[in-house]
């Protein structure tokens, strides 16, 4: 028996589902990060092209065409050209627009009801909060991309600010509750439509550039739930399915991405209004120092064709020459070449590196001197500095009226990426700050030197 | 489908969200981010069948923009996910 | 009536060992045995008279011996403090049995059971009695130590303000006892470490010790773990792949030695010659000849700026710890024949029947009898 | 016309180092500079004349003296030495500033500029031109290799079937330049090693080496990295925390000095006696004195069984080695002083200022100013 | 208002549902082990309290309480008194009883087919599926049980065992479809009902006492397939999620067992007849060498309260000892006392192993004489054997004729448990074969040195 | 409920099953086996449902073996896993 349209539609929406949520499982480790995406964009093809043949779809295909032409062409054209280092703005745009569709899909679900069609409580409710959260999350990504994309330079703030959003958030709401008690009409729709996306505009545009990326996230989950509710309404469990997990996992990320940065989300969303532009790591005036967290250090390494390790002092006192033997060991077996500069007066006294390292194990071979490595940094991927610091301190050879200027150093600053452990800001023996701490491609990783090896170590396993 | 096995669905998808992303390491934060923006541009099905069983020329204008929207949710979200997950692709086949 | 037990002082010129030290004594007392001693017999190892308990001090070592039902020493005891042994006594230590047989011959004859420590047998078992390993242990760390202070470098790589020092690249020839010692030691210090030998199962042992082997494509390994003499070719095969090894070396420990023969000739003038000035050579085979050519048993030689130390009685410059060994060894081994403070030789044990050399009057001893 | 750079064979009892080692001399003669050498200058530190390449060779030092530009030597060379160099010539090498100063006075008002190698100051950036820690280095690592070779014991764990060795106990005394080597390679040789220092930021830099700190309260730090003098209290606290640890030592390096000052009393005779038979003192600081009241320079005694070694010329135990550092860090330190040929002298760089003695005929260093 | 039963009874499946997996996921970690199973248990009183509250439960209280009280006091008695040892057959059992449940709501509900009630197609697919799944594993784990009780000692085997097997299961199949085309009658479903049992019951009969614990989870699984069916057919949701978690969760499981195994579970069901018994690692033949895997001996050491270490040459062959050290760090960390026993003897050098021990940093006080140690191991958990052999060999206590007799040796068989690594059967440096690795605490680690402490590493490292 | 929505609780169901059980060390498989096996005891509240609304006498005898089959699941399986989960109760504990 040949399977008719209401066997092959349905069947085509579960693989889908089963394909969304393989392919997000894939995405979540490196190793299969790209085999995830193209998973999910084969599931994506085929629901749509089965939703051509739906059985409620009975008209404007031409309308629906030239609209999935221009979307997608618009999108294309803008995703492709952009530069990597703007793509969180294109996420917020592309998120937005999902966010608006679920949005304009509540809009005739509840035109519909207007022009007689009755709905059920549940989906009614459904269909109101789906509107509510896609509308908040168009106008609030929208506002994102603007920040981001440089539009909109200015964080707009006023006393009160935070009761403002609260009572048209709250507005919002009042008129979405009125909608399913007394069912909509064209005005009180308008309104609400209206106050969500004032609310989402509210909300976002208090929040600095370095919290954005969190933001989207959360937004992102939004959409996501918005368009599982959405497909509540449609009774189309795809898209409640595809929906919902993209809203759990997003918010699962959002908190991530929160602690990745030590805050906690509340605090981006509600309170740290201001600071975060002027601390915050994706905070961009030249001369801050960026910190990085242990796992990014690793993947960055990890995915490195060529690393060097420096130790200094740092080392020596948190004594982590066998975790970074064992780091070495690691990094080495995944294809990485890693190898180590020890520079003549690194530690208290010479060949104080070369004691710790012969101590853990680390062949000769590896270790190079200064004259014959330094060449070598502006071809190296990661340069990792473990407690070191007057031996890389590129004001010897910037800085004339630095106390070392002159000395020889090690050249990490030349390095595409230089990784620093340190505990804080203590400064090295020569008691003087440091330029190469302030470098555009420096990264801070802050701790003892044992701990983050083992800290390293791990986030390296993590990735097998 | 009744409310609960709605429920039923919602929170078996929710466990599974969380599952898969959890143990995450923080450099796929952003391109995860991403995958999943492109993930609920399966929207855009709801989108079609909105325009597609449109009637009135309100729901024909809104249900166009409802597509065009999630059409570009989808397309952007995919282009820009590739993109980011490129670097992965040739480190992924580096190490083998 | 309990047995007795006598100590010696050694005197072979730079002995510094003694056969029983003061712990064992004191150990061996409570297995009800009397301890005779001549005076001053630990001094030189470190253990003044006033250390020892319960060991009756005699003046003369014939005086020792002829008290002695058990005479124990480090090297073989002059010709007339043997005479002095009665018969039916059992003298044990480092006889030196494939030296100068005929006087332990006389020695058997006269009704002396002769226990020469170098014939206990390479098993697992006798391990504990086997001074040769426990004395090669020593004489492998020393030889580096010495090693390392003729050296005109420092052995460790250090990276300094005034240059890198490059650590020192050692060849530790012969992969027994004391050349794995001597690896496991140079490592220690930070040199650079490769290892010869002519046994094929040498090759897992020093890289177990994280050493590099060189290869030369020579196996010359009989059964029980000692090595064989060579033939010609092989021998010309070893020395010129070793001769390339040694050119680059800051300090050779060579090792080799064949149980009851002169050391292995392994180092050529000409290889020599070929050396860095400022290299080191200790030659721990010295004592039986030497395994480099320009050795002198007990001296140092600067030939070319190569300097050549042939050590003598490496064990005695430890004497504390070699002592300590020793007397272990020989504790162990005696525990064997004494039950109830009675002397039982009970020549079905594996170990007694490898070592005993002589017993009630006549040589025993599978390998010496038709000596 | 260029500089010319005398190289002088060094005439201290002892001493086998040379100022300039042959890579060094060719790098100088890479500036231009000439390079005149008194014959077999190299030779006791492992480099003979063969393998120098353009160097003129004289005779006598004298002559060198007379012809040099800029003499390097190690030790402060002989009187009629010195007093065959010219007006505006310049000495550099370890003069000892603090000793006979007068003769240096004299040899100011000859109008020769004198840089003592000892004061270049301890900056990180002047640290490539510091003869006492790179002399320091091998001092430290020299004197454990030394205690090695005098102990009765070996100095590693090691668990045989002859008995387990238990580790060395090392103290280190001083944890200096010289003294963290000294622990280094201590631990190197399996030693437990335990250090004193008086400076606070000692610990920090003992235990980056893996050490235990003894604690005896005392911290004596004076700015400069240095340590002052100590009251009688502390001496007595110190003392009397440090003889526990003494007590328990099978090893003692003590390398405890204050600069232009005879090194402190740390170790008494007491401390001594109540030290164990076999155990050994190396008393680097026999030089100033000792730190060590039983300390012969330059011999070794034996005290109680306490063996106590007051090495003289310890760098020049590795001659080679010291050396080249010891060329690295004149070259580095001239580097300063010859600009495209010519010698000149800015006394505004911190360095140079904390290093120049005596210049245009007069002593300009603050320090020996008023002296 | 106050929520009706409608919306209790359905709210409280819900929450037992979302318990269940909470509580699963729970089991899958030591450290929460036990509160998984606490957490599952509530949910369960929950789910049968509502049920006494159900709509479609309307008498025979009577019979429920009482069926409730007899299966839970007997289930109670034998669940407490049974030795740890046998907890296998135990679990085959109550799993049976689960099976036989299901089977019987299939029964009931094509009796009420039969009393002339409609069902769906769907919903008659689901109760014979969840009938003969049911029925097998109700029979099935009876079997292993009684097998496993030593109640049938024999496995019986005759040529064509297979064929039959499968015809019995073919003719189950085909009554099943008889069933769902025409409609159940009472002898047909008596037929399906007992050919179902008997398939069951030939399917185990077969198979060895070694692979029974796969076999039971299989059974396992199926009962929970079972149960997630009927679920749907009572149109309980609480039971298709909980059914249907356990089938694909015990799925899992029993493919991980039979890897565990080191055979592929096809090979456990079908063709392994009769090898399991001789050869597998349940066998109990005193006398057999009894392998483990890395990651169960790390969580033995990681459960231990004192673990020795007694490193051989083989150690020294692999250069394990920095991953050694790094091992004795992590379960230090852990609270294990954690220490070294150097047989005189060890490697092939006196004081091999130390030299060993000294480059990895292992400090001397934790390295132990044979005098010191040896009176500890009755008080130690786990031994464990790196590469060491001659020095372990019982044989020098217990047979004078062997070669090493009288050798003092590390008396590591005494231990409560030991973990021997070593590459394979290797004798050691005196050839002889080892009495220890017979004994019947002592579990093989094959592998070489290095590699099997790196995987015990990650095995501890997966605990937290 | 329809039978798609069935199978989308089936298979989200499974997909947390697996999720769920996937990186469990070996030492936990028995305890998880019978851990699973208690959880598929709510197959009693089912067979409460059947004896419940027992009509028939078969019905009510099958219904009654029903409910005493899967009590004894549910009951046997918690005390079992319970009494093998009590050495990681400890164990967890005594790591804190
Ligand atoms: N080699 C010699 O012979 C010798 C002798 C004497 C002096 N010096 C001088 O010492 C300096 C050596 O340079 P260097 O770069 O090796 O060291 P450094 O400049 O002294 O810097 C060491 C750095 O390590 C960090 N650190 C300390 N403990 C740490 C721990 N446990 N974990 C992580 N980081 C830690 C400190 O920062 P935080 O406090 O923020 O962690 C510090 O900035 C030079 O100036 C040299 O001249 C050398
Ligand atoms: N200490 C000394 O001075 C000295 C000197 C000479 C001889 N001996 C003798 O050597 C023996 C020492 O005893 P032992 O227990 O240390 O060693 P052993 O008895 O020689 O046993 C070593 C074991 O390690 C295993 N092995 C080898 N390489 C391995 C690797 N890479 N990974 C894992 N396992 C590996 C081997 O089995 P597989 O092949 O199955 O892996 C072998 O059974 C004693 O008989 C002693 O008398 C000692
Ligand atoms: N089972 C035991 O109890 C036990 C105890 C001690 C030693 N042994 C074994 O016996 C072996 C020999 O021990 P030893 O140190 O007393 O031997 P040894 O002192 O007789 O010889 C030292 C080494 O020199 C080597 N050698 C000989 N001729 C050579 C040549 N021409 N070139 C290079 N190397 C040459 C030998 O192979 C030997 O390894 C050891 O390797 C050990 O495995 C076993
Ligand atoms: N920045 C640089 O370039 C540089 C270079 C070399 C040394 N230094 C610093 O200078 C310090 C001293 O170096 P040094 O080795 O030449 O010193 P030193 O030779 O003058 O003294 C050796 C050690 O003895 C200690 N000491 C003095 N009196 C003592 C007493 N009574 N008891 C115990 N210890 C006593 C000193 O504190 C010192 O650590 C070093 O620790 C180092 O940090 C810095």
């Amino acid at each position: 028996m040949i399977p008719g349209i209401d066997f092959i539609v349905p069947a085509a929406y579960f693989l889908a589902a089963v394909m969304f949520i393989y392919g997000l499982k894939a995405m979540g480790s490196p190793v299969t990060a790209h085999r995830g995406i193209l998973f999910a964009g084969i599931a994506m093809l085929i629901a749509v092209l089965v939703t051509f043949v739906h059985p409620m779809v009975h008209g404007n295909y031409g309308l629906m065409i030239a609209a999935i032409a221009i979307g997608s062409i618009a999108a294309w054209w803008t995703g492709k050209r952009v530069a990597m280092t703007d793509m969180p703005q294109m996420i917020a745009l592309y998120n937005g627009m999902g966010g608006g569709a679920a949005a304009a899909i509540a809009t005739v679900e509840l035109l519909k009801v207007i022009g007689g069609h009755e709905l059920d409580t549940t989906t009614t409710v459904m269909a109101v909060a789906g509107g509510i959260i896609g509308a908040i999350a168009f106008s609030g990504s929208l506002i994102a991309f603007a920040k981001l994309q440089g539009w909109m330079r200015k964080t707009w703030r006023f006393g009160g600010q935070q009761i403002v959003n609260m009572l048209f958030f709250a507005a919002t709401i009042v008129m979405g509750v009125m909608i399913i008690i007394n069912g909509p009409d064209p005005l009180l729709l308008t309104l609400f439509l209206v106050t969500a996306l004032i609310a989402g505009i509210l909300i976002t545009v208090p929040i600095g550039g370095a919290d954005m990326p969190v933001v989207i996230s959360l937004y992102n989950a939004l959409t996501g739930l918005a368009v599982g509710f959405e497909g509540y309404v449609l009774q189309n469990p795809a898209m409640m399915i595809a929906g919902i997990v993209v809203g759990a996992a997003g918010t699962m990320l959002t908190q991530l991405m929160a602690k990745a940065m030590n805050r906690p989300l509340s605090n981006v969303l509600f309170s740290g209004f201001g600071k975060a532009d002027e601390d915050g790591p994706a905070g961009d005036v030249s001369g801050d120092m960026k910190s990085i967290d242990a796992t990014d250090a690793a993947i960055q390494m990890a995915y490195a064709d060529k690393v060097i390790i420096v130790p200094g002092y740092g080392m020596a006192v948190g004594q982590a020459q066998h975790k970074i033997w064992e780091l070495t060991e690691l990094l080495t077996q995944r294809g990485v070449k890693v190898v180590f500069a020890i520079h003549p007066v690194a530690g208290r006294m010479p060949g104080h590196m070369n004691v710790l390292l012969a101590e853990a194990g680390v062949p000769y071979d590896l270790i190079y001197d200064l004259e014959d490595i330094n060449a070598q940094f502006p071809t190296t991927d990661v340069a990792l500095v473990i407690g070191a610091n007057d031996v890389v301190n590129p004001a010897a050879r910037k800085d004339p009226s630095s106390p070392i200027f002159g000395m020889p150093i090690l050249d990490v600053d030349k390095a595409r990426n230089t990784i620093v452990i340190k505990r804080g800001q203590g400064t090295g023996f020569s008691g003087i700050e440091n330029l190469l701490f302030f470098e555009d491609n420096t990264r801070m990783l802050y701790g003892d030197a044992q701990k983050m090896a083992q800290a390293l170590i791990s986030g390296v396993k993590s990735l097998d | 489908m009744e409310g609960w096995v709605a429920l039923y669905i919602f929170m078996l998808a929710a466990f599974t969200g969380i599952e898969v992303i959890s143990r995450v390491p923080a450099i796929l934060h952003t391109p995860l981010m991403s995958g999943s923006n492109f993930i609920h541009g399966i929207v855009l099905v709801g989108a079609m069948v909105i325009l597609g069983s449109a009637e009135t020329g309100t729901e024909q204008v809104v249900g166009f923009i409802a597509v065009f929207l999630a059409a570009g949710n989808v397309v952007g979200g995919y282009v820009v996910t590739d993109r980011m997950l490129e670097m992965f692709k040739t480190s992924g086949q580096k190490k083998d | 009536m309990s047995l007795t037990l006598g100590i010696l002082t050694e005197t072979a010129p730079g002995e510094r060992r003694v056969a029983i030290d003061p712990p064992t004594a004191a150990r061996l007392a409570k297995l009800n045995l009397s301890i005779v001693a001549q005076k001053g017999a630990g001094s030189a190892a470190g253990f003044p008279d006033s250390e020892w308990s319960e060991v009756k001090w005699l003046d003369t070592a014939e005086q020792v011996a002829v008290e002695a039902d058990i005479l124990a020493c480090v090297q073989r005891p002059p010709d007339d403090v043997l005479k002095s042994l009665k018969s039916g006594s059992l003298l044990i230590g480092s006889l030196a049995p494939y030296n100068k047989f005929d006087d332990l011959k006389k020695l058997a004859k006269q009704g002396v059971s002769i226990v020469p420590m170098e014939l206990v047998p390479r098993i697992s078992r006798a391990q504990s009695m086997d001074v040769l390993s426990s004395q090669a242990t020593i004489a492998g760390y020393q030889a580096v130590i010495i090693g390392a202070d003729l050296s005109p470098r420092l052995f460790p790589m250090l990276t300094t303000a005034a240059g890198t020092l490059r650590p020192a690249k050692a060849v530790v020839i012969g992969a027994g006892v004391a050349g794995l010692q001597a690896i496991a030691t140079a490592r220690r210090l930070g040199c650079q470490v490769e290892a010869y030998d002519i046994r094929a199962a040498a090759r897992e042992q020093v890289e177990s010790l994280g050493a590099k082997m060189i290869d030369t494509g020579v196996d010359a390994e009989t059964e029980g773990g000692y090595a064989r003499e060579l033939t010609d070719d092989e021998r010309q095969q070893q020395a010129d792949a070793l001769a390339a090894h040694l050119a680059k070396a800051d300090v050779v420990i060579s090792t080799a030695a064949i149980p009851g023969r002169s050391a292995p000739r392994i180092i050529s003038r000409a290889m020599v010659e070929d050396m860095k000035a400022g290299s080191v050579i200790i030659d721990i085979a010295a004592e039986t000849g030497g395994n480099c050519e320009l050795t002198k048993a007990g001296e140092t030689v600067v030939i070319n700026g190569v300097i050549i130390n042939g050590p003598l009685g490496l064990a005695s410059r430890c004497p504390l710890h070699a002592s300590e060994m020793y007397s272990k060894n020989i504790y162990n081994l005696l525990g064997l024949m004494i039950k109830e403070g009675e002397l039982v030789v009970d020549t079905d044990d594996d170990v007694i029947k490898g070592t005993l050399l002589a017993h009630e009057g006549s040589i025993v001893h599978e390998k010496f009898q038709d000596q």
